[in-house]
């Protein structure tokens, strides 16, 4: 300790004036940016790679592996269509918004809130008994909501997760993996038989100008018009070669035709 | 406030705009009317009987002036305080300090106090409602009266009383009442420390104070600030604080401790009570605390001036000649300022536009370039018309001199709130009746027997 | 409870207007349907089985200590924590005239300017429960300042304080007090809830102590994810709310008094 | 993808239908009794629990001699502990008696902790001790290490000697800044929050996160050393001691500040070996116990380093030590560069974790004191029983013994100077 | 592993261990009754050779069938940590004897060994709950205090909503689920 009692405080005071004219330590955060580490995980945001598009493609391995389960996203997959998928009940930043906004007077535009058309849910109920509320065996749950709706609900899919438990990430993971789980509504279906002999009659060059005119792609689930593309599994004895079935109703359309038959179908099933 | 007295606002808010328009111009035109015939009739008939009344008793007429300027003049000081301390603090913490609102954030301490003004201010359940209503105004008041007596320039004073000193100290005390008020009406445990500590140091430290200011009485032989101030003038070395250093020590160290600035803030303690005597008060009555104290600093720091730096005085005479050699600044009359101004400015912008142009103001656009102009012109033009003030008239030399040694002193304060810790309470108390009081005794009676032995 | 509940009850609420909600959410309707069934002594719940009544809670019963009198628990009375969700239902608390002050006489519009004044002097109170405290605390100084917009004076009582930033986990103890801060500030107030625990109860999703989300007790204008958030991240926080207040300029009577909690979750 | 054929997953709870499953009991039915909101304390002068006293504690603290009161040093107060409440009992400004109340922050963390993997447990313990949280991550690696034996790569130990150092010193750092603010004085604790966020950037850079790093691994560290951590730290090296001679001007030389700590909340050396307290608030009353030292781990045996203390046993004698142990820590950061090994910094380890059944108990010497973890394994992936040992928890237990007989404003001096973090205490 | 701090062990302490001494890595553990608490925490406390005199930790554990509480000591003598687990302390009523007579700082350890457990330390003049608060009635680390799957479903208005906990019963049993050791 000093020995004059005025020294120590003369000292800090020293030092405070010092400092006043020293250059400050302050980062004007709105204009610069502070220099945030390469490894720093705290980033709330999706990253981008240098081609621009977001290094996520909604593969939910981090929805699964959230402890709590607190992940949702939303996102366009490549058809172009937003799907919210909903996790646990978590208050991200995307739903508080719209609370938010809901407070302060102005609509809500929230695109969720469309995918939940009202579905009777009943069947569901009976075939998650039947299975047990089994997470094991999801597959064949999906396959006879399936059978029964026609395609996969949102909805369903939501009562599935809520009373089977399993995530919600598991399920859409698993409805999203197989080629025959559709989410859309089935619309029209058009088939197309490839066997040996239609091939050979054209039914290639017919499939490839339906995929195009309808914009549904083979065996994938309804386009956005609504008209579904699948391969006939087999040929329909005494049918002409080319085979072509509107809703089972075998067609005489030539190769030359298809076009404008298929821009009439996609046109009135869209009006 | 009592129902019948929100009965009108009440009733004010539920009108709509076109209503209180009608109400108001219902109520106006009339009264605008009539006050103007009334008046012009006084003054056919009165008029020279006021003006003669006035002329009569002018000290009362100089007091309601100065009355009405200081209250108008605390407040933009107490705007000009809260902006340099929250600007020098932070300079002091490297940090930059406000400087998004309003330019270099000049505006920050005005929106406090708006947003302090605009704020809600119930008083809670329990609280003696007048007394916690009171508490605050008699403590903005107490401080704001003591500024009567301050000689700010030669002929700028509030009122010469020649017991100006005592008067000074009499008000002081007064700040306390307003502090234990405050801190017994909250009905809170942490206010009512705070309150009683107020008490204690501020009764405790105003003997020191006191007594050190005798020794300059002793020296002038008088009280009134006026009065000392002449005293000091000259050059330098007739400042008290040489012939007196010890009785200016203590009275710095016992004026921190009567405006409670650190170290001796005890009495709002942060970290131990809560916002001390102020932990209930919201809204505008914690507005006045808030004034209060920083006028209080300003007030401590204008006396220590006044006492013990010469005032208004200037360190050296000025060596010049203080007339213009017969230039007689008000014979072109007021045509010809305005002429010599509007020359000066458009003339100034003219010359430095491009200027500042060539000097590497390429990326600006030629408006902003301009407008750089006009604030550069502006700037130098008011730096030349206050040094023509300043070297023509006396009253302004001796208003600048003053304001600078007190806001010197105001920084010594911010820089004390910037470094130092809190002081605990027994030691506070120790310190002033173990260290001050024996000093400021020591410093009387050796003053008091250099007068008799010089005198004689 | 249909699944579409998250549909139904977002929708069910009235966008805009006054905001009495109807108290159509599974915690009210809850209430009604089930009685309490009985206590069961059970075995652990590692290597026994358990009994053919799957959903019947297990209340372990304290046999080391009873109160004599149950009311000297306040038995019976609603809970300080929850009041404010009836305050929400009934716009009991709402005072809306209380936001002026001294300035009583002006017209209800003032605040149109009033506003712009309050969003540039945010004074924060000075509390923080848990890490995200000291996160709260490197944003206000000197690296990152926040008193570049007069939100510095870290007000140390709630009577002085414009905004409450809810830093930190908040726990069933703790909430009772923290509700009550939130009543002692005066009237123009708003809440930042700043990191993960505040938003939703973030990592302790499955505690048995804390509140999942503070919009459970009182309302919240603006939610800051992070666990801790960036100092940076506080700042844009409080840079939304100031501009949250702008935009809300004469709409301060539709404001929720009551906790935000969308229904159902 | 499929659901991926996982281990034997332990009974999702989920798996009765929620449906059915009643929605749970509303707050007020008869037999759970409401919460017991934390009501103040009775009227303003004669408190009384609001519940009937029921230990000999409680009986002779609440019962109000004359002249006496209660005052709330509440679970919201300014100074900077977090949510601590300290109830006293005050004749004037004199303390008679203090009963801290403590649980405001108890989240929990053992009980999610018996219901979460090996890994996610690591994670849960950070936000603890949160001001060093990579000294709570330490001890509970040590035991998994114990309970799977896995032998750590060298440089593995020296990188989390190198980490845990350096927050060592951000979190002293901080200790001289809250002790300062809460005597009243402003700047320090802003200069000593400069010097924190450039170490915090740095341990950005090598582990990922500010403050809940979820950096070390059992059998190792997550992430190897970066350029940019090196660069860092290399910068911050050069001007390491600056803070510390700005901190003796303003703090161990300043008279006001040497006057309110020395003689406040003096615990002496057998009081101090009674109540358990442990690290610098041990070393400051006279006992030389540091684990590094009394119970080597890790790499400390060949590192040298001397263990600061003091006999005083007041605020003062705990401040200067921090003091001398953050020029101790830079010794030992010098040490950990030079000699820095090269090799991998992960044992092998396989990926679902299941340690054999037994019990494991790991300790390390933290900022405030030993920080210890007791974990119980039973074969499965899950720990069976996870008890956090926390240094501050018993550092606190000092002061209803230190605070009677001084003054209402040495509360916050010595509570300062015993440095509690309110995270750990109530875990 | 300190071969002789074993040997001292069961010559000082040989009537109240319940098992041998166990020692793995760097831990000594030894089991004694609740009863004899008293007679081995001050023996080990005050022979020359021994001398615990730092209690680093005391703990509540709940197996299941029984309840235990563990002490952790440190000695200068010994290299090694010493666990002490007092062991057969029945579920409905525990009680043991406290170690306040010789730590002051086992106080709070206790209380919150109570708060979780439920254990109830005859001789601490202190016992009240420190973390929950004081009206709550059960104890939250108890084995039959299950956890509820997702805090989040409570409803929104209240605030208290997991102290009953929602029971779930475990699926059949898989084979291929690792047998559990039962936890000694």
């Amino acid at each position: 300790m000093t020995f004059v009692p005025g020294l120590g405080i003369a000292k800090g005071m020293a030092l405070t004036m010092r400092r006043f004219f020293a250059p400050k330590a302050t980062i004007q955060y709105p204009e610069t940016r502070p220099d945030v580490a390469v490894r720093f995980r705290g980033r709330l945001q999706l990253l981008y790679d240098e081609l621009g598009n977001v290094k996520c493609e909604t593969c939910f391995q981090c929805a699964q592996a959230c402890p709590v389960e607190c992940i949702d996203m939303g996102g366009f997959d490549t058809k172009g269509r937003f799907h919210v998928h909903w996790g646990a009940a978590e208050q991200y930043a995307e739903r508080r918004e719209g609370s938010a906004l809901r407070r302060s007077g102005r609509p809500v535009p929230d695109p969720a809130y469309e995918h939940f058309g009202a579905v009777d849910l009943a069947p569901v109920d009976g075939i998650l008994r039947k299975y047990d509320y089994e997470q094991n065996a999801m597959l064949d749950i999906l396959e006879s909501i399936q059978g029964v709706y026609g395609y996969l609900p949102v909805a369903a899919l939501k009562r599935v997760s809520d009373v089977s438990g399993a995530p919600y990430a598991l399920i859409y993971g698993t409805a999203s993996y197989y080629r025959h789980l559709h989410f859309e509504k089935p619309g029209r279906s058009v088939a197309v038989c490839l066997c040996t002999a239609c091939v050979l009659a054209g039914a290639g060059r017919i499939e490839t100008t339906l995929a195009r005119e309808l914009g549904a792609e083979l065996g994938r689930g309804p386009s956005a018009a609504g008209v579904s593309l699948t391969r006939l599994p087999a040929h329909i004895p005494g049918g002409h070669s080319p085979l072509v079935t509107l809703d089972g109703q075998p067609q005489t359309i030539g190769h030359s035709g298809v076009a404008a038959w298929a821009r009439a179908l996609a046109g009135r099933t869209v009006a | 406030m009592s129902q019948a007295f929100r009965l009108p606002f009440r009733i004010w808010a539920s009108l709509t705009i076109r209503d209180r328009l009608g109400l108001l111009a219902l109520v106006m035109i009339p009264g605008v009317l009539g006050g103007a015939f009334v008046t012009a009739i006084g003054i056919a008939v009165l008029g020279p009987s006021v003006l003669d009344f006035l002329a009569a008793n002018l000290p009362l007429v100089r007091f309601f002036v100065a009355a009405t300027a200081i209250l108008l003049l605390t407040v933009p000081t107490a705007f000009v305080l809260i902006y340099l301390e929250l600007k020098v603090i932070a300079r002091m913490n490297l940090r930059v300090g406000p400087n998004r609102v309003g330019p270099l954030g000049a505006a920050m301490s005005v929106i406090h106090g708006l947003k302090v003004l605009s704020k809600e201010d119930f008083s809670p359940s329990g609280v003696d409602v007048t007394v916690f209503t009171l508490a605050p105004v008699v403590t903005f008041l107490a401080s704001v009266m003591t500024l009567l007596v301050i000689p700010f320039a030669p002929g700028i004073y509030g009122q010469d009383f020649n017991i100006g000193l005592l008067y000074f100290f009499a008000m002081g005390g007064l700040t306390v009442l307003g502090l234990l008020m405050a801190g017994w009406s909250s009905f809170n445990k942490y206010s009512l420390l705070g309150g009683l500590r107020s008490a204690a140091q501020i009764v405790s430290y105003e003997i020191p104070l006191t007594l050190s200011v005798v020794g300059v009485i002793i020296l002038t032989n008088t009280m009134s600030l006026n009065g000392i101030v002449a005293a000091q003038s000259g050059s330098i070395f007739d400042w008290f604080v040489f012939k007196q250093p010890l009785a200016a020590l203590i009275f710095f160290i016992a004026a921190t401790a009567e405006a409670n600035r650190t170290p001796f803030d005890m009495t709002e303690a942060d970290s131990e009570i809560v916002a001390g005597f102020a932990t209930e008060y919201s809204g505008m009555r914690f507005g006045f605390f808030f004034f209060a104290e920083y006028v209080n600093v300003f007030i401590v720091s204008a006396l220590c001036a006044t006492l013990f730096f010469g005032g208004w005085t200037a360190p050296f005479n000025w060596p010049w000649p203080a007339t213009l050699n017969g230039f007689d600044p008000y014979s072109l009359g007021v045509l010809g300022w305005t002429a010599i101004v509007l020359v000066l400015i458009v003339g100034g912008t003219e010359v430095l536009a491009p200027l500042i142009r060539l000097a590497g103001g390429r990326s600006w656009d030629m408006s902003s370039t301009i407008w750089m102009a006009f604030a550069v012109t502006i700037v130098i033009g008011l730096g030349a018309l206050g040094a023509l003030g300043f070297v023509a008239f006396g009253w302004l030399r001796g208003l600048v001199w003053f304001m600078a040694k007190t806001y010197f002193f105001v920084i010594t304060f911010v820089w004390m709130r910037a470094t130092l810790p809190r002081i605990r309470v027994d030691q506070l108390m120790g310190f002033a009746w173990k260290w001050l009081l024996p000093a400021s005794l020591l410093n009387l009676f050796v003053t008091a027997t250099a007068v008799i032995i010089l005198n004689r | 409870m249909a699944v579409g509940d998250r549909g139904t009850a977002g929708a069910g609420r009235p966008a805009g207007g006054s905001a009495s909600r109807q108290a159509t959410g599974p915690g009210a309707t809850g209430r009604a349907a089930s009685g309490n069934a009985p206590a069961r002594k059970r075995a652990s719940a590692l290597t026994a089985r358990g009994p053919a009544n799957l959903t019947a809670p297990v209340v372990v019963p304290n046999t080391l200590w009873q109160a004599e009198n149950p009311l000297a628990y306040d038995g019976g009375q609603p809970a300080d924590i929850t009041h404010l969700h009836e305050f929400g239902l009934t716009d009991a608390g709402r005072v809306d005239a209380a936001r002026w002050g001294a300035l009583q006489v002006i017209p209800a519009n003032a605040d149109y300017i009033l506003d712009l004044i309050r969003a540039n002097s945010l004074w924060p109170l000075l509390s923080g429960l848990a890490c995200c405290a000291i996160e709260m605390m490197s944003a206000a100084t000197s690296k990152n300042d926040m008193d570049r917009w007069g939100m510095f004076p870290f007000r140390a009582s709630p009577r002085q304080a414009d905004v409450l930033i809810v830093a930190g986990t908040l726990t069933t103890k703790m909430a009772g007090p923290l509700v009550r801060l939130w009543e002692q500030m005066p009237e123009p107030k708003w809440c930042v809830a700043l990191g993960d625990c505040t938003v939703s109860g973030g990592r302790y999703k499955r505690s048995y102590s804390a509140v999942q989300g503070i919009d459970r007790v009182m309302p919240v204008d603006v939610y800051i994810p992070g666990c801790p958030p960036r100092p940076e991240g506080l700042i844009y926080g409080m840079l939304q709310l100031g501009q949250l207040v702008k935009d809300r300029r004469g709409h301060w009577s539709e404001r929720e008094i009551g906790p935000t909690v969308p229904d159902g979750i | 993808m499929p659901t991926r054929p996982s281990a034997p997953r332990r009974p999702n709870a989920r798996a009765t239908s929620r449906a059915e499953r009643p929605a749970p009991e509303p707050v007020a039915s008869a037999d759970d009794p409401r919460i017991m909101l934390d009501r103040q304390l009775g009227t303003l002068y004669e408190p009384i629990p609001p519940y009937p006293t029921r230990t000999e504690r409680e009986g002779e603290f609440y019962s109000l001699g004359d002249g006496e009161m209660f005052l709330n040093l509440g679970p919201h107060h300014p100074a900077t502990h977090g949510v601590l409440r300290l109830v006293l009992k005050l004749s004037g400004e004199q303390i008679v008696d203090v009963d801290p109340v403590l649980g405001y922050l108890h989240r929990g963390v053992e009980k999610i902790c018996e219901n979460s993997d090996y890994y996610h447990v690591i994670d849960q313990v950070d936000p603890l001790e949160y001001i060093s949280s990579l000294f709570q991550e330490w001890p509970a690696v040590l035991a998994f290490e114990k309970l799977m034996d896995v032998q750590v790569p060298r440089r593995a130990e020296y990188i989390r000697v190198l980490s845990g150092e350096l927050l060592r010193i951000a979190s002293h750092t901080l200790f001289m800044g809250f002790l300062a603010l809460d005597l009243g004085g402003l700047t320090p604790i802003l200069y000593s929050f400069i010097e924190r966020d450039e170490i915090v950037e740095m341990l950005a850079a090598l582990t990922g996160a500010r403050m809940l790093f979820n950096y070390y691994r059992i059998g190792g560290v997550n992430g190897d050393l970066n350029h940019e951590f090196m660069s860092r730290l290399g910068d911050w090296m050069s001007r390491a001691g600056k803070q510390a001679e700005a901190n003796t001007a303003l703090i161990n030389e300043n008279e006001i500040f040497v006057r309110r700590t020395r003689g406040a909340g003096v615990l002496d050396r057998a009081t101090a070996l009674r109540f358990g307290v442990t690290g610098g608030n041990l070393r400051a009353s006279g006992v030389p116990f540091d684990l590094r030292r009394a119970h080597p781990y890790s790499v400390y045996p060949e590192l040298e380093f001397n263990i600061p203390t003091r006999d005083e046993g007041d605020s003062l004698a705990r401040y200067l030590i921090r003091v001398d142990e953050i020029r101790e820590s830079i010794r030992i950061i010098d040490q950990c560069l030079n000699n820095m090994p090269d090799g991998p910094i992960m044992a092998k380890l396989p990926r679902l974790l299941r340690p054999r059944p037994g019990r494991a108990w790991g300790a390390v010497e933290g900022p405030r004191g030993m920080q210890g973890v007791y974990a119980i394994s039973d074969g499965t992936d899950q720990p069976f029983r996870f008890r956090i040992h926390d240094p501050s928890f018993v550092n606190l237990q000092t002061v209803p013994a230190l605070l009677p007989g001084n003054l209402l404003a040495d509360t916050m001096a010595t509570v300062a100077s015993l440095d509690p973090v309110m995270g750990g205490i109530d875990k | 592993m300190d071969r002789t701090l074993k040997t001292r062990l069961e010559a000082r302490l040989g009537g109240h261990l319940r098992a041998p001494v166990y020692q793995r890595h760097d831990e000594t553990e030894i089991r004694i009754d609740p009863g004899s608490v008293p007679e081995v925490l001050q023996t080990l406390h005050d022979t020359l050779d021994l001398r615990f005199e730092i209690l680093a930790d005391l703990a509540g554990v709940d197996t299941g069938e029984v309840m235990q509480v563990v002490y952790h000591l440190w000695s200068p003598m010994t290299t090694d940590w010493l666990r002490i687990v007092v062991d057969g302390i029945s579920r409905d009523d525990p009680r043991v004897p406290s170690a306040t007579f010789l730590w002051t700082g086992a106080e709070w350890l206790e209380r919150e060994a109570y708060d979780m457990f439920g254990i109830v330390f005859e001789g601490n003049r202190d016992l009240r709950r420190i973390f929950m608060p004081p009206d709550y009635t059960s104890f939250p680390l108890r084995k039959d205090f299950l956890l509820p799957d997702d805090a989040a479903r409570s409803p929104g208005a209240g605030v208290r909503h997991v102290e009953k906990p929602h029971v779930t019963v475990p699926p059949a049993e898989p084979a291929t689920a690792i047998r559990r050791a039962p936890v000694s």
